[in-house]
């Protein structure tokens, strides 16, 4: 139960989940919600290293790393999203599709 | 000495023609002087040289001089003069004609627009003409060759503005290069073997065997596909009757006397390679020529054409002598055609000239000048013209005494004598005897239809009137050399064909290993020569009264037997159809080809094809582009139905910046690219 | 016991991130986006990483979490109840992370994962401080400019228009 | 005297500086300019012509400066009996081009600038013995190319502009990765020279994917130089081109441009690949033959005088495909036949030259009648020959010129490709002859339909060709009689760099092996 | 080196982090709207920067404890990120697209991305690779969005952002993996490691490193990662455009060579020693395909763009392909084909990108529309421009010509395995021609020359002059070019 193969399991599952809500969401807050399972998916994975790599804790700083990053990155996204609220009056990401061929 | 005269005859009429081309227009007379003076001088050099080769009388004299025209090592090509008996009598002959013609030329081109222009190509023509006898090596033969083509197409032109003499040029020009490609490839396949252009060489390469058999023989017959484009051999025949949309004077020159016989003086120059099968050859297409023309030449009505279908068929029994090996009996038969040929011709340009000036008078410009069927009873008219003529019929028909029938009769001799040696070659003989009867007979056609009888155009008769002594002289002059004398000098037997010319002008022997050497051939002709002699002279008298009964004293009708005949009588009159087959078989296929060709070049090759890699570009172009925007979403995630609906809406529509789709996209990449790399 | 207890926070952190991304009303998915975070921070202690779950509730809760609940409600009318959101190309999300998944499983099935046997410490704090202040000293202030870059850039992207 | 090629090849950028800095509006004195810069390098030409040693093969004025060290490349010029009547004949035509060009009245200055530094490129290819050098002119040529082409020509210049951009592009870029594959056998050079000695050594053996590399090598830069040739079926570029672009243009494209393939084929591949000559010979003489029927074909039947006389162009380098393909007959597999392998590149060479001239004359031609009627459509004569009697007899002559009329310097060549190509070739050959018919039919039918028969009411007001025109005209007459009638004096100047390039290709070709 | 140590060659960063912090204090201190001031500081703190680059001469080492490779390789790419950002500043003080927005933060958001850059080209540990992408990729961000009030500005933020953290997002997740398989962040013990590994970790590498290239491939613009580039480039400021489109560019291949060059093969490559792979997978085919994919897709859409912006994007992209053929070869001159296109594709692209820049700027908008007649109206931009066009095709005597047959050289000299690239970049020239050539077609086909010329302002006139006489005098002599490259060819690797 409590092996390796069981946390990297659950984290390739989050991973799937996270890719199918990037792609699929329509709301930009909620693919930024994917995109966080995305994080979290790859932080267990570095955390779960750590565990059986023997106590290795580099995993662990670099889990760290990942979530001040994703907080800046989510600090920024929302202003984006924000902005284009302010000027589109929609957060859905397929309506923001004037830039095109 | 001999060399210096040779070059000043090539040389002198290139000069006139290259003064009068840039200035004749601003020359007093419009310069014909300049043309005169130097053909003139060029006929003293030929006569001077004819007189040395008279008094020194030697049959194997020959002199040779040339210049290196190229030298890359190994490959070299020189030019160069050989001057041999046969050399000298052809450039005399041309020299005379050529003279003749300038001096006929004065009275018969005055007026026209472009008269220093005529008198220009005829410099041209001469130089080029001189060229082709003065070569010793096929590559200057080859250059004079075509020069020769195109002072004749420039002269058959020179009329331009009328379609038939511009499509006449052309003609002329474009069925000889049919010919001259054979030559060409002759040439090469000469070359190839022997490595050398020069005539002794290549007669020393072939008696040495260096090249034999089949590339000889076909060699020979390429060489040979020269002489039929330009002596008119059939098939390529159809030019020379066009040829006559060119003026009077310049039929007489060159599509007559001189420039036509190029071809067989090439061949009698050639005689030595040719195999026993390429000779054959020859025969029979002279052969077949012979009669051949002739049968057209029976039902033509224009004046000139009957004298030019005479001349091919003149030409083909020169043709055909060369085949049957009696090859000087060919070269002689040149000579003194181009004697009475030349003067059949001033005397029709004479009459031509007399029926223009008549209907000019009478402002009439539909009715054709040259058409017999409107002349008749100009014997009283132009007695000058009628009984120079009449001498030149009589020596074209081959009646004894006069030059045709010496000449004739050693042709009919070899063919006989060939004939007999080769039984299954009877056909030979036969054409050289039908061929002589109907010569005969549209020979004295002519001279009745023309000058006897009651005139067709009573109106016109008054009008009629001798030409000027510039144009009677030539004719008279002419026929005067159309009489045995001048050719059996020093014997006075006009039954002999001896004389000052087969003295000087000896056959060579053939240097194919196989052929029966000069001598042989000249033993065969001799057993045949009495019987030659009487039956010649019979079917030319037979001829003779044939026509006479049927024109003069109308005892036969002839529209009745072209009644009886018509299929015949049309088919000889349309000239076989040849033109019109031409036409339809190979010139307009030809062009319809060409059309097709540049159809595929560009409308199809270039517009699909090199376009279609532009095309395809862009068409990959779009649907990357498609890809990259919508592809997948429309086409396979939403399915077929919706995009279908949605292809009806706007463009704006179906091309989504969406960003999701993006990210697909790159997923699928990466499922891809992982698929790809893991198994 | 701790076999239950593990199953069920695999549950909560799976069934809900499920949720986050199935969800069709935009908060629901925000709440169960915090009981994934949560069911993560869970799994963090089950492999002795005490510090990481903390921050990551920290940090991930009170932090990210706040946020986008934030831009749900700043892009979205307060009154309109359920703010439903709609999900686009879906057949091929699901086909696509199928079979990123099952590459995935492929892979962890088969591959000879670096693994070490190591007693639990008591604690992680003071190994994660002297990594991040010997070996990882320098990202360690790089993430400070990047804090600060996007705390400037942020701000200026939501400022009000100047 | 010393760098005297560096100074044909640059004089022309010194007169493109020159022109920028005439002030607007004074389009007289560019073209003044342009004449003057282009009649210096005449004489310059001139000059190496004199001097040039012709019983030396090898490259004579050879100039030597280092560029780019670290890559093997360097500025290198030589000139020998190839390049020189290139460089003579480009110079000639430049020089004519100029007064071709004297009624250019819009963007004067761009249009001269463009030709200079056009003129310039074609003499750098020429004389370059650096193959990268070479490759640079190469590509600088298509620059002003494009903006002739594009800017100063007919209705579809664009069109015809960017085709002709991307064709020749396509072959570069070929040529570019053949050339690197080159540099990196031969030892990191770029030196022609170094390269001619090594490469057909270097490469020997050496298989790539199951085909022998020296092949594959060749065939790249064979694509490359059978598209300026132009070689069917690479061809289509250069009917649109020739007929959209200004007469000059017309004029440089056919007298120099597409002697810039086969130089390219004779200097690169013929001496760095000469064991391929002989796998590819018998190619090179069917699609010379097929050049020479095709090009006459489509000839026949066009309507637009200009591009008749285009395709009459792909034509006459059929001839000269030939006449290269006879260099292997100097090998002992073909009995060492060396005169007809003389016979052959001389001749080929000699083509180049004539169909230059040749060409260039009949392209001036088309543009003196143009000017005045403003088509040129064939059918849409008639009768010009009493209008415009002097115009119409140079006609005739560059006609005649065109179909290998004897005498006229065509013939001269065409013979010798013909008779070359022959023993080995035998019945490419014979076929190829009916290209001698068809080339005289096209020309011939042409010449009567525009100049025969009765005047066109249309044309009466037609006025014969004036000075200015003439002067551009009688030069290139001139010297198309003289080698038609005496060869000699070019032949001499050529022949022992040829002999050079035939024991290149039969000696060290032989000894590197046959296919 | 320790930590310490490493400070003594790091002052160049210093100096620049100094000008981070100065720029904010000033621009909030500042009153104008336009901070000229900010811009001032930055471009003098980015000059001193430059000299503190060229000057800081060490043997190739490590700092901060093995986190940073300090090498000339790095201060190359350093120095070409310098560059592009100084040219951009200039180019962003002339542009008219921030009227009416403080561009304060702007050019301090520019010196943060630097600094990103600036780890990029030096990183050699897995924790470094992620944080310096994320600070370009976060600065990025915020700079195409910089327009807040412009939708489209708004959109291609929002595209970029979401893309960018997806595609962060699965490159963390295969660094995860490669962490797993190692145990450790750094490239030299990663590269041990991988060595060691059976052939049953193949699987694991394959998707590692596909994960991996999908975070490196978006930062270059790769395909199939590429997509958000057009929008991107398109909504952008058009200055950030023309920025994003040289710098991060040269920084994520430099991150590329070094992950490529040193974890996956014996690191012996890059001293001309030849190479070895230590991982089973084909990956030199794999970047090869992906190359020849990238360089086409971007050729054929930019065909049909009627917009001269989403035509260099699209470009754009095809160039990266192009770079991208002289990677798999792992050897030197690949590398150093990859700089000296580097430092030509700088000239030329930027010139095309500023050229398009005063276009929009004078004509109002960015389609090939636009363009016409632009060649007779405005003769030296129509002259630069026809430069840059000509250079971005690659036809000699431009600096295109060079640095693509410094690349072709590469790919050739890498042996008969690798024609096939040579000959698709050399297809792939020619479909470009069609696309460069319609803007020189616009200029000067399309239109009539005109009496009224319009000359650019004195220093418009001289950017353009500054980008278009390297574009040809690079093209004609560039030995000064190849120096320099030559002597920044040494990268710090560590061989087995």
């Amino acid at each position: 139960m409590d092996s390796l193969q069981t946390y990297l399991f659950i984290s390739a599952i989050l991973f799937s989940l996270g890719l199918y809500g990037v792609i699929t969401r329509r709301n930009g807050i909620a693919v930024l919600m994917g995109i966080e399972l995305i994080l979290n998916s790859a932080n267990i994975n570095f955390i779960a290293f750590a565990r059986f790599g023997g106590m290795n804790l580099s995993g662990q700083v670099f889990a760290l790393f990942v979530i001040i990053m994703a907080a800046a990155e989510a600090a920024v996204a929302l202003a984006i999203i924000i902005n284009i609220f302010n000027n589109l009056q929609t957060v859905n990401i397929d309506e923001a599709q004037q830039l095109k061929l | 000495m001999l060399i210096n005269y040779a070059l000043g005859i090539l040389f002198l009429p290139l000069l006139s023609f290259i003064i009068l081309i840039l200035v004749g227009k601003r020359l007093p007379r419009q310069g014909d002087w300049v043309a005169i003076g130097s053909v003139l001088i060029t006929l003293i050099l030929s006569l001077a040289m004819f007189g040395s080769m008279l008094l020194s009388h030697d049959p194997g004299f020959s002199h040779e001089a040339s210049i290196e025209w190229m030298d890359l090592g190994a490959f070299r090509i020189e030019l160069g003069f050989l001057i041999d008996n046969i050399t000298i009598v052809m450039l005399l002959v041309v020299a005379l004609i050529s003279t003749m013609t300038h001096v006929f030329s004065i009275k018969y081109m005055a007026g026209d627009i472009r008269y220093s222009r005529y008198y220009a190509y005829l410099g041209l023509f001469t130089f080029s003409m001189n060229g082709i006898v003065l070569a010793n090596n096929l590559f200057s033969l080859y250059i004079f060759w075509e020069l020769v083509g195109v002072s004749s197409y420039l002269l058959i032109g020179h009329w331009f503005e009328k379609d038939s003499a511009a499509d006449a040029g052309k003609k002329a020009f474009l069925t000889n290069r049919v010919g001259d490609i054979g030559f060409f490839i002759g040439v090469m396949l000469i070359f190839t073997a022997l490595g050398t252009f020069n005539y002794g060489e290549i007669f020393q390469g072939v008696a040495q065997g260096d090249m034999a058999g089949t590339l000889l023989t076909l060699a020979g017959i390429g060489l040979f596909m020269g002489a039929i484009g330009k002596s008119s051999q059939f098939p390529l025949h159809i030019w020379l009757p066009d040829a006559m949309e060119g003026p009077t004077p310049v039929s007489a020159l060159m599509h007559a006397a001189t420039m036509v016989a190029a071809g067989v003086f090439l061949t009698v120059r050639l005689f030595p390679i040719f195999t026993p099968e390429a000779l054959l050859f020859i025969a029979y297409v002279g052969g077949f020529t012979a009669i051949f023309a002739a049968t057209i030449a029976i039902t033509q009505n224009d004046i000139k054409k009957v004298l030019a279908y005479s001349t091919v068929s003149q030409l083909g029994y020169m043709i055909l002598a060369v085949g049957t090996g009696a090859y000087i009996a060919g070269f002689f038969h040149l000579v003194t055609h181009a004697m009475f040929k030349a003067c059949l011709f001033y005397g029709s340009g004479s009459v031509i000239h007399a029926m223009h000036h008549a209907l000019h008078n009478k402002h009439d410009h539909d009715t054709d000048p040259q058409d017999m069927r409107n002349m008749g009873g100009f014997k009283s008219k132009m007695p000058v013209t009628y009984w120079t003529m009449v001498v030149a019929a009589l020596a074209i028909s081959g009646v004894p005494l006069f030059s045709g029938f010496l000449s004739k009769d050693a042709i009919l001799a070899g063919t006989l004598a060939f004939g007999t040696h080769h039984p299954q070659h009877f056909l030979l003989p036969i054409f050289g005897f039908g061929a002589a009867l109907i010569t005969a007979f549209y020979m004295f056609r002519l001279i009745f239809m023309t000058f006897h009888n009651e005139p067709k155009l009573p109106e016109l008769y008054d009008d009629i009137n001798e030409s000027p002594k510039e144009m009677t002289f030539p004719l008279v002059l002419l026929s005067t050399l159309s009489v045995f004398i001048f050719y059996t000098l020093p014997y006075f037997n006009p039954l002999s064909d001896h004389g000052w010319f087969m003295e000087l002008v000896k056959a060579k022997d053939s240097m194919v290993p196989g052929n029966p050497s000069a001598h042989e051939i000249a033993e065969g002709i001799h057993h045949s020569h009495t019987l030659t002699m009487i039956l010649s002279t019979l079917v030319a008298a037979l001829g003779i009264f044939l026509s006479w009964s049927v024109y003069l004293k109308k005892r036969i009708s002839a529209d009745a037997w072209a009644e009886k005949l018509t299929p015949y009588y049309n088919l000889s009159l349309n000239k076989y159809f040849f033109d019109e087959n031409y036409d339809k078989y190979l010139y307009q296929p030809l062009l319809r080809l060409a059309d097709r060709i540049s159809f595929i070049d560009w409308e199809l090759y270039d517009k699909y094809f090199i376009n279609g890699f532009g095309h395809v570009t862009k068409w990959l172009s779009f649907l990357t582009g498609r890809t990259d925007y919508d592809g997948l979403d429309q086409t396979i995630v939403d399915g077929l139905g919706r995009s279908m609906s949605k292809a009806g809406s706007t463009l704006k529509e179906v091309q989504t910046g969406r960003l999701q789709n993006y990210m697909l996209f790159a997923l699928f990449g990466v499922v891809i690219i992982v698929i790809f790399q893991s198994f | 016991m701790p076999d239950f207890a593990f199953g069920l926070i695999v549950a909560i952190t799976l069934g809900s991130a499920f949720m986050v991304v199935q969800g069709k009303q935009l908060l629901y998915s925000a709440i169960a986006l915090l009981f994934t975070f949560f069911g993560v921070a869970g799994l963090y202690i089950f492999m002795w990483a005490d510090f990481m779950a903390a921050v990551q509730i920290v940090i991930y809760i009170g932090g990210i979490l706040v946020l986008l609940i934030f831009g749900i409600m700043l892009t979205n009318k307060i009154t309109s109840v359920n703010i439903s959101h709609t999900s686009l190309q879906r057949g091929a999300g699901v086909l696509v992370a199928l079979s990123v998944l099952s590459f995935l499983v492929v892979m962890i099935g088969r591959t000879p994962w670096l693994e070490k046997t190591a007693l639990e410490p008591a604690q992680t704090v003071d190994g994660i401080g002297t990594l991040l202040m010997m070996k990882y000293l320098l990202p360690f202030e790089v993430a400070s400019l990047l804090l600060l870059g996007a705390l400037i850039g942020a701000a200026m992207l939501s400022r009000n228009v100047d | 005297m010393d760098n005297i090629l560096s100074w044909i090849i640059w004089i022309p950028i010194i007169g493109m500086v020159a022109i920028g800095f005439v002030p607007r509006g004074q389009q007289d004195l560019i073209k003044k300019i342009a004449a003057v810069t282009t009649g210096i390098q005449l004489l310059v030409a001139v000059m190496i012509w004199i001097t040039f040693n012709p019983t030396d093969g090898s490259f004579q004025f050879m100039e030597r400066a280092e560029w780019i060290p670290s890559l093997g490349i360097a500025y290198i010029l030589g000139i020998d009996g190839l390049s020189l009547p290139m460089v003579a004949l480009n110079a000639l035509i430049a020089f004519l081009g100029v007064f071709v060009s004297w009624n250019i009245d819009r963007a004067v200055k761009g249009y001269f600038a463009l030709f200079l530094l056009l003129d310039t490129g074609i003499m750098g290819v020429f004389l370059s013995l650096d193959f990268f050098l070479f490759y640079v002119f190469w590509e600088v040529m298509l620059l002003p190319m494009y903006f002739l082409i594009g800017m100063w020509g007919g209705p579809q210049r664009e069109y015809a502009a960017i085709k002709f951009f991307l064709y020749t592009l396509f072959g570069s870029v070929l040529m570019l990765i053949a050339l690197l594959a080159l540099y990196f056998a031969c030892g990191k050079t770029f030196d022609m020279l170094l390269m001619m000695e090594r490469a057909p050594f270097a490469l020997d053996g050496v298989v790539w994917w199951g085909m022998s590399a020296i092949k594959v090598i060749w065939v790249l830069l064979f694509i490359g130089f059978a598209i300026k040739v132009p070689v069917f079926p690479f061809h289509t570029w250069l009917p649109l081109a020739h007929v959209e672009a200004p007469t000059a243009i017309s004029v440089v494209l056919a007298g120099i441009l597409l002697k810039l393939g086969v130089y390219g084929m004779l200097r690169i591949n013929y001496t760095m690949l000469p064991d391929a000559v002989w796998w590819f010979a018998g190619a090179f003489a069917v699609l010379g033959m097929i050049n020479v029927l095709w090009g006459a074909m489509c000839a026949l039947a066009q309507k637009d005088l200009k591009k008749m006389v285009a395709y009459s162009s792909i034509s006459h380098m059929g001839f000269l495909l030939l006449g290269m393909a006879a260099v292997i007959a100097g090998g002992a597999a073909n009995g060492s036949n060396l005169m007809a392998a003389q016979a052959g590149i001389n001749g080929a060479v000699f083509q180049m030259f004539n169909h230059g001239t040749i060409s260039a004359m009949l392209f001036i031609l088309v543009g003196v009648i143009y000017d005045q009627a403003h088509h040129r459509d064939i059918e849409g004569f008639g009768g010009l020959a009493a209008q415009m009697p002097v115009y119409s007899g140079i006609v005739a002559l560059a006609f005649f010129a065109g179909l290998g009329l004897p005498g006229l310097s065509g013939f001269v060549s065409e013979a010798m490709c013909f008779i070359g190509a022959f023993p080995v070739f035998r019945t490419i050959v014979i076929i190829s002859t009916i290209g001698i018919l068809l080339n005289a039919a096209y020309f011939l039918w042409a010449f009567q339909r525009m100049f025969f028969g009765k005047l066109n009411e249309k044309y009466t007001g037609l006025v014969d060709i004036n000075r200015r025109e003439l002067f551009t005209v009688v030069p290139l007459l001139a010297i198309t009689i003289f080698l038609g009638i005496y060869p000699r004096p070019f032949l001499d100047m050529i022949k022992e760099t040829m002999n050079v390039l035939i024991d290149q290709v039969v000696i060290v070709g032989g000894i590197a092996g046959i296919f | 080196m320790s930590n310490l140590q490493s400070l003594s060659l790091y002052w160049p960063e210093l100096i620049l982090s100094g000008t981070i912090l100065l720029a904010i204090i000033i621009d909030i201190f500042s009153e104008s709207q336009q901070s000229k001031k900010v811009s001032n500081w930055v471009t003098l703190g980015l000059l001193l920067t430059l000299i503190a680059v060229a000057i800081t001469k060490h043997s190739p080492t490590t700092l901060f404890m093995d986190t940073l490779a300090f090498d000339p390789f790095a201060s190359f790419i350093k120095s070409i990120v310098i560059v592009a950002t100084i040219l951009v500043i200039v180019i962003s003080r002339n542009s008219n697209e921030f009227k009416g927005y403080h561009t304060g933060e702007y050019y301090a958001l520019l010196a943060v991305m630097v600094f990103g850059m600036f780890l990029m080209a030096s990183a050699i540990d897995l924790i470094m690779v992620y944080l310096s992408i994320e600070v370009v990729s976060l600065m990025s961000f915020i700079l195409a969005g910089y327009l807040k009030n412009n939708p489209r500005s708004n959109e291609a933020s929002l595209k970029y952002v979401i893309y960018g953290a997806f595609s962060s997002g699965i490159m963390l997740y295969g660094l995860s993996i490669i962490f797993g398989l190692t145990g450790t962040t750094n490239y030299f013990e990663i590269r041990d490691a991988v060595k060691a590994l059976d052939g049953s970790a193949d699987l694991a590498l394959t998707i590692a490193s596909v994960f991996v290239l999908a975070g490196f491939g978006y930062k270059i613009s790769a395909v199939p990662f590429h997509f958000w580039t057009p929008d991107v480039y398109e909504g952008s400021p058009t200055p950030i455009t023309a920025y994003l489109s040289v710098a991060p560019k040269a920084a994520g291949f430099a991150l590329m060579i070094r992950f490529f060059n040193q974890v996956f093969v014996d690191g012996a490559s890059l001293s001309g020693m030849g190479w070895s792979s230590t991982v089973s997978f084909s990956w030199p085919q794999l970047l090869g395909i992906i190359s020849v994919i990238t360089m086409s897709m971007g050729n054929l859409v930019a065909i049909q763009q009627s917009s001269v912006k989403r035509m260099l994007a699209y470009s754009s992209i095809a160039h990266a392909g192009y770079m991208l053929m002289a990677l798999p070869t792992t050897s030197s001159e690949g590398v150093f084909g990859i700089m000296i296109y580097l430092v030509m594709y700088l000239f030329m692209n930027l010139g095309a990108f500023f050229v398009l820049i005063y276009v929009i700027e004078k004509e109002g908008g960015e389609t090939f529309e636009h363009f016409n007649g632009l060649g007779w109206r405005m003769p030296i931009v129509g002259l630069v421009m026809t430069i840059f066009m000509f250079s971005l095709t690659g036809l000699p005597p431009t600096v295109g010509f060079i640095g693509k047959f410094y690349l072709f050289a590469a790919v050739i000299n890498a042996g008969p395995a690798f024609y096939w690239l040579a000959f698709f970049g050399a297809l792939n020239t020619v479909v470009s021609l069609y696309y460069y050539m319609r803007v020189v077609k616009a200029m000067y086909l399309t239109g009539e020359p005109s009496d009224v010329i319009a000359v650019p302002s004195f220093s418009m006139t001289m950017i353009f002059l500054l980008l278009a006489i390297p574009s040809v005098f690079f093209g004609i002599y560039w030995v000064p070019v190849l120096g320099w490259v030559k002597e920044s060819l040494l990268l710090f690797v560590q061989a087995l």
